[in-house]
């Protein structure tokens, strides 16, 4: 079904290094992106230039919720997708 | 992902050609979900983080981003591919 | 007047072959911004897992108009590109 | 792109370099003009979609932003410029 | 940025991936900067710029924003290390 | 205290290409996002195709007040980042 099947042992060792740098850099955006939208979302003072309570219960909730929004939504995804390609034949070239 | 735009075969591709191929399909799969997590979850998750786990309505909500979304990319694929399949046929009769 | 002038054909070759993995991913990433926006624009209803039929006239009117816009501001762009490589001398180094 | 930054000619560069500096000013061009898409689509066409075309006053729109976009570029390349040159100066000066 | 993730001190890296490491130490100092540009200008600096220069308001926001920018990180990394630890635990007891 | 200590001379200076290499990229990606920041902010009438003198004069002030935020953000950076070194020990793996 996936062009994947078609790789001899050498190319996939090869696919499997590509990805496991290209999973270090996928942690880090997700790291960069969740520190980025929970410091924009909690943040909003700068009368003081320490975190105050409010802001860093804000920031761990918002962390919380992210990891748990993102584990859910990866589940869903693996899901349709597993059941788009069972219903195959919404492309072009089946 | 091959449900997007399907899997033009080619004859005997190099060892290189196949990785590529491969790593884009992996690549284009791991786009996907990062646009979904990130459209999904500024649908369904209110800015405000007053508790830290996912309530019933934000999960319903998160559930129902993933199923609507992948419909939408099927839609737009499939727009897309019969624009690209007409403009073919106009060339190809020209 | 263009770095490119002074390739040899097997350089050009090299930089097209980079061009055509450039051009695939590029057409990608335009493909998931269209979806993206489109889909943040015309997916507000969360009460039902499947596409509305004003949700999905709206996103196929919204990938209309995008590819329509996009021609248009190709067309400009490069009417813009090609007079300003005319003048000349609007840059430091001539 | 060599309006913006202009080509300082270095003597005799290696082919590996030619290739990198022509492959570098293709991606400023498709840069600029990804943002270009980007901002216009945004400032002219509203998120509503009610027609599938572009109207009248949308085509005009878009136009006048290529034509001040690449105002702005060239502005703030001069800007720039100017400014690195005089920094230059003073450093050769001293 | 050692100070976010650790050193997992592996024996005796190949040359490549001291270069790997490096380079993706960098990367991510030069990624945090960035979010921290991006970020920190759009809280600190209104969108009207009646004045070229950076006002005393302006100013002590920045600073401030810097100072709460890098109390987040280290709040969220600790807490990203703590869960992943647990995990381990978790999994080496089971 | 950093992997990069443990480079012998040949690696730093390969370390070295790329992070020039990097450095047009990041300053490639400062511009274009200075241009599209400054443009959005201060270009909103599309009634003519020629920039007005109140539009030119935002987007010099936003240009000279971006430059001199990302200045004063570079500085705090490398104290914070000095500082946190200093104090070591924030991270896991020490």
């Amino acid at each position: 079904m996936s062009g994947m099947d078609m790789l001899t042992p050498a190319e996939q060792r090869e696919l499997q290094n590509r990805m496991e740098r290209k999973q270090m850099k996928d942690f880090m955006n997700m790291y960069s992106n969740l520190v980025q939208r929970c410091f924009n979302d909690c943040v909003t003072d700068f009368t003081s230039k320490s975190l105050q309570g409010k802001e860093e219960g804000c920031v761990m909730r918002c962390v919380d919720k992210f990891l748990k929004s993102s584990e859910r939504l990866g589940e869903r995804f693996q899901e349709q997708n597993a059941q788009m390609a069972q219903q195959g034949g919404m492309g072009m070239g089946r | 992902m091959s449900f997007l735009f399907g899997g033009g075969a080619r004859p005997q591709p190099t060892s290189a050609e196949k990785i590529a191929a491969a790593e884009a399909e992996i690549e284009m799969v791991s786009n996907m979900y990062n646009q979904l997590v990130d459209t999904c979850t500024r649908k369904c998750i209110p800015p405000q983080y007053r508790e830290a786990d996912l309530n019933k309505g934000e999960s319903v909500c998160l559930d129902r981003c993933v199923a609507k979304f992948f419909e939408v990319n099927v839609k737009v694929s499939e727009k897309m591919q019969g624009e690209a399949a007409q403009k073919q046929g106009a060339a190809g009769a020209a």
